[in-house]
């Protein structure tokens, strides 16, 4: 996978010293951010003296939210040890991700064959967390694709989507050295309705009959209409949703699909950036939490319905308080 | 306007659509282009008329809007509406090339608060309550004690299967031995899911049709 | 200061909204509960830079005289007269003052003439679309697949009143197995968990990448470099 | 084994054309088959049911004409449902396109079916608003900043059936027909988890999977696509007798339903048959799979490990 780093000047001080003081410098700048901004929350939970009777309807902490308030704080305390600990060079593993192995195969493929390659950010807007991974990704398939030469094609239904896009893909094509041949006019605004978005993007499917077809982001009705069109020319399909009542017509449609919170690992997966790789490692330390505190629960629970002990249910209450 | 007349033009569009399931052709790209440009200017009137002048306009400026808000009347300006309007504008130096860095002042805004709009909401809804609600007992029994088989199963399926499902995504350790065998059945559960869905969801596309049917069948009734 | 300050609002406004979500009083909640107004009102601005693009690529083809330049124009008039039917109302009963979609303004003829047929016909496509994917995806090639497919048929007559004929000999003892409640119990049970597992790790890549942007550890959305 | 092959490889079109065929004929024949309530949707009944008379029944119509052939029949039930019963109805959507699902209630199936019932007494269109699920959080913190006036501009204190809400939690249940987003989820998120009003709706076939979780605690029952609404019809007819001949159209439209899913089973049996058939020729050349076979993401998972 071609990393486009900017090449830093040749001087000659140990490699292994500017590490170290990167992520020294690095973990500074995660935890100054981070107690700021945990202090600005706390500190603005505690600006009213009524908090001490937070419960009391007059307080302005909603006394209702205190789990997610704790939960909140032990989950993304969790995700920012993992980032300051991955930019301490601690190494970190990554499981492999059907789908984006053939990203690169894809594009060579295109590439080859003198064909463009489709790229769909989906429905949503830039208010939407998937479409940002989805931008992310756009920026390394653009990377990619700077390297080989092939045409990039990227219709969206937001302009907004589309202004981020165009920043990203140039971005990509400068640091790959091929500012040249970013062509702006590729990326363009279609229409706000979704289904005359889906008929647009039918009607370049087929006919600029791309080589390969990626469906990164939020998607709705329209996932099907994209996907069977782009099988029927026989493009490479590589789809990735978060809306899980899409995947099962890009699981039958595409070649490979991004299933859920794979679409949002995916773009750590690409650049195996240390920071994005210990957010992910953090993200399964909640998956961790979320087992532990189920198995738990269950079993809890199921003590309780066999022995229907008052004791065992005082005590699943205080266990499991976080999420009562 | 009259009621034939859209009827036909009803007609003709669906047609001229349903024409692309053979292959490709003019009266598809005919209909594909006029529905993008009607599309996007009807969006916009509405964006305009239902979003800008009511929420934006109405609230800065009440008085001048009376005349096409009808609540705006008597009312008072609302400043907090000065942030919307400052930030749509610098999105808009995106068409200097010379300013156009400042749109990145709005992009911030926008995405910085869906960050911080979307970081509770599904801690909330789609992390707690959904690890809430699988801590169920894996045995139950009815009100005299004794044991019922198919509502047990159901609950150790409900639990096993989040679990296995939630194995699969791990991304930080490989998936071998024990836990390579967790995250198969993970996929086997999350195989069921979309088979199940896509099922469930053939339905749906069915009454779409039915529905574009009958309307073809209304225009053909005024013919014959 | 071209990177600095968009990352400084970002971290601002992510907190409050943040905060907003806990505090129940204040600027931070009226914040939290109209971003998405202010959005909204932010996405009109938007359109400005959707429509001009939109312009420019249609009159750029046209003028290049590139294939299928025609459907172009297509485009462009639709464009254009839908546009001055919107935002001047025209003919609508009770003028600038009207309800945008009142009945008989051109706008609503627009919308019930030709918007509406075109987006439910491309919509229904979807019938047709489901019946060929499925006719190739559920081959049982694999186990993964054989139980996709298990699933699919099993949902499929279930949910329909002949599943309910075609098992109706069953049993009573067996009636667990009847297709409908086997379809029910299909849909309650595993395809809850499947849907769970997913939701949970969506909310996990959610919370982590808010995180990262609110931090600003997040930043290729505003463009690489300087 | 070339018999197998072509099956295996049939042109999508002749697909489409059987699918065309399946809607259109039943279309045409109108055969009715019946059906009975599962607990899921007999639970919405019975909740609508139960409640005391006059009680106040929030409605929100969330999805726009693409979805109405699924949704509609659904709003004609409840609608129908719950004036039989006397409650008070207040009609809303999230949807810009709502307004005139909503219109198609108020206009044609009130005054036809219910003429004694008056507007701003029984019923009420509080119309649409914006602001996606962030307007059911504005209306459960503040019910009036949103919603200060009916959708043609009646302030809310000069219309009795409105007169006394003042918070949402003064209905006594929320429904929502549900297209997408905002829909169900969100009011299930906003309204239901935060201020503890029931939730209860119909969803089309898409988005009803994805709220089966949510079901029962957080969402007291759901329809799911025409089959829901199928089903809360025979539930409607079997206690109001007297509706068994008004037009239940989930109930007419189920016909093509039954032949198409019919046909697709048959479709996939027999894509099955000829694979198996095949496969033995098919393995000694592996190696000319072609794009058309493509298994899809079945083969994916295997491929995953």
């Amino acid at each position: 996978m071609p990393l486009h780093r900017t090449t830093s000047n040749p001087r000659t001080v140990s490699p292994s010293i500017v590490r170290l003081r990167a992520a020294l410098a690095y973990t500074a700048f995660a935890l100054t951010r981070a107690v700021l901004a945990y202090t600005a929350i706390i500190f603005t939970l505690q600006a009213d003296p009524i908090l001490a009777q937070a419960a009391s309807e007059s307080g302005w902490f909603n006394a209702d939210r205190t789990q997610a308030l704790v939960l909140g704080v032990i989950l993304t305390g969790a995700i920012l040890l993992y980032v300051v600990l991955a930019a301490s060079g601690r190494p970190l593993f990554i499981r492999k991700i059907a789908g984006l192995e053939t990203v690169e195969e894809a594009v060579g493929r295109a590439t080859e064959m003198g064909k463009p390659i489709l790229y769909v950010p989906g429905l949503n807007d830039m208010d939407e967390v998937q479409t940002i991974a989805s931008m992310n990704l756009l920026g390394h398939l653009a990377t990619i694709i700077a390297g080989y030469d092939s045409r990039l094609h990227v219709p969206v239904r937001k302009s907004l989507v589309m202004s981020v896009a165009r920043e990203t893909v140039q971005q990509s094509y400068l640091s790959a050295g091929r500012p040249d041949a970013y062509q702006e006019d590729d990326i363009h605004y279609v229409s706000d309705a979704q289904f005359a978005y889906a008929a647009a993007v039918d009607g370049i499917i087929v006919r600029e009959r791309p080589a390969a077809c990626f469906y990164l982001g939020g998607f709705y009705a329209e996932s099907l209409i994209l996907a069977e069109t782009g099988n029927s020319i026989g493009a490479i399909q590589i789809a990735g949703t978060a809306r899980p009542p899409q995947l099962p017509f890009f699981v039958a449609a595409c070649d490979y699909t991004l299933i859920g919170e794979e679409l949002f690992a995916a773009s750590a997966y690409l650049s195996k950036e240390p920071r994005m790789l210990g957010s992910l490692k953090g993200q399964d330390a909640g998956k961790g939490i979320a087992i532990v505190f189920i198995l738990a629960g269950s079993a809890l629970a199921t003590l309780e319905s066999i022995t229907g002990s008052e004791t065992v249910r005082e005590v699943s209450e205080i266990v499991l308080w976080l999420f009562r | 306007m009259d009621v034939t007349l859209q009827l036909w033009i009803d007609a003709a569009l669906t047609l001229m659509i349903l024409s692309f399931l053979y292959r490709d052709n003019p009266f598809y790209k005919f209909a594909e282009h006029l529905f993008v440009g009607v599309s996007a200017a009807y969006l916009m009137a509405i964006g305009f008329w239902d979003h800008l002048v009511p929420n934006l306009l109405g609230k800065l400026f009440p008085s001048l809007m009376s005349g096409v808000v009808p609540g705006a009347v008597g009312r008072s300006p609302d400043y907090y509406y000065i942030i919307p309007a400052v930030f749509g504008l610098l999105l808009l130096t995106r068409l200097v090339d010379r300013w156009a860095w400042l749109s990145r002042w709005a992009l911030a805004f926008i995405v910085g608060g869906s960050a911080g709009f979307n970081l509770p909401r599904f801690l909330d809804s789609d992390f707690i309550i959904q690890v809430q609600s699988t801590m169920i007992p894996l045995v139950v029994l009815d009100q005299s004690g004794n044991l019922l088989w198919g509502a047990s199963f159901s609950h150790i399926v409900l639990v096993l299967g989040v679990i296995c499902g939630l194995v699969y995504f791990f991304f930080s350790v490989e998936h071998k031995g024990v836990l390579g065998q967790v995250s198969r059945v993970g996929i086997w559960v999350l195989m069921v899911t979309f088979g199940a869905a896509f099922g469930y969801t053939v339905m749906a596309r069915i009454s779409l049709l039915t529905g574009r049917m009958e309307a073809l069948g209304a225009w053909l009734a005024t013919i014959f | 200061m071209r990177r600095r300050i968009p990352l400084i609002i970002t971290f601002i406004i992510g907190v409050v909204l943040v905060t907003g979500y806990f505090v129940t009083r204040g600027p931070f909640n009226t914040l939290y509960e109209s971003f998405s107004d202010y959005f909204a009102i932010i996405t009109v601005f938007a359109f400005i830079l959707g429509g001009g693009s939109l312009l420019k690529i249609h009159l750029k083809r046209v003028s290049n005289r590139s294939t299928d330049w025609p459907y172009s124009l297509v485009t462009l008039a639709g464009f254009a007269i839908t546009l001055v039917i919107g935002l001047f109302k025209v003919g609508n009963p009770a003028g600038m003052g009207g309800e945008i979609l009142a009945g008989g303004s051109w706008l609503r003829f627009v919308f019930d003439g030709v918007y509406n047929p075109l987006s439910a016909t491309m919509f229904s496509l979807l019938a047709f679309f489901v019946a060929s994917a499925s006719y190739r995806a559920f081959r049982a090639r694999t186990k993964e697949a054989t139980i996709l497919l298990s699933a699919a048929m099993v949902i499929l007559l279930g949910r329909t009143p002949v599943g309910a004929w075609l098992t109706a000999w069953m049993p009573e003892s067996l009636g667990f197995l009847e297709l409908p409640n086997l379809a029910n119990w299909i849909m309650a049970w595993p395809n809850t968990a499947g849907q769970r597992a997913i939701m949970i790790g969506i909310a996990l890549g959610v919370i982590a990448t808010s995180l990262r942007i609110i931090l600003g550890i997040e930043r290729n959305y505003l463009g690489r470099g300087e | 084994m070339r018999i197998p092959e072509s099956i295996l490889q049939i042109d999508r079109r002749i697909i489409f054309l059987l699918i065309g065929a399946a809607v259109c004929i039943p279309l045409l024949l109108k055969p009715r088959f019946q059906d009975s309530p599962t607990p899921i949707v007999q639970s919405i009944f019975d909740t609508v049911e139960r409640l005391p008379a006059g009680s106040r029944v929030f409605l929100s119509f969330d999805y726009g004409p693409d979805t109405a052939p699924e949704l509609d029949p659904m709003a004609k039930a409840l609608v129908r449902h719950a004036m039989t019963r006397d409650h008070e109805v207040s009609f809303f959507t999230l949807f810009p396109e709502g307004v005139g699902q909503i219109k198609k209630i108020t206009d044609n199936l009130l005054p036809v079916e219910f003429p004694e019932k008056t507007y701003g007494r029984d019923f009420v269109n509080l119309g649409y608003k914006a602001g996606l699920g962030g307007a059911i959080n504005t209306m459960v913190v503040n019910f009036r900043t949103l919603v200060n006036a009916d959708a043609e501009g009646t302030p809310l204190d000069n219309l009795p059936i409105t007169a006394d809400v003042d918070e949402m939690v003064d209905y006594a249940i929320i429904l929502s027909l549900t297209a997408g987003d905002p829909g169900l989820k969100e009011w299930i998120q906003f309204a239901g988890d935060i201020a503890g009003i029931p939730v209860m709706g119909g969803g089309t076939a898409v988005v009803a999977p994805e709220l089966y979780p949510y079901y029962p605690q957080q969402l007291i029952g759901l329809m799911g696509g025409l089959k829901g609404a199928s089903e809360y019809e025979s539930a409607l007819v079997d206690r109001y007798p007297a509706y068994r001949n008004a037009t239940m159209e989930a109930t007419m439209r189920m016909g093509p339903q039954v032949v198409t899913h019919v046909l697709i089973v048959l479709l996939v049996l027999l894509g099955n048959l000829a694979y198996f058939l095949g496969r033995s020729s098919r393995s000694s050349q592996a190696g000319r799979a072609g794009r058309a076979g493509r298994a899809g993401q079945a083969d994916q998972a295997d491929r995953r490990h």
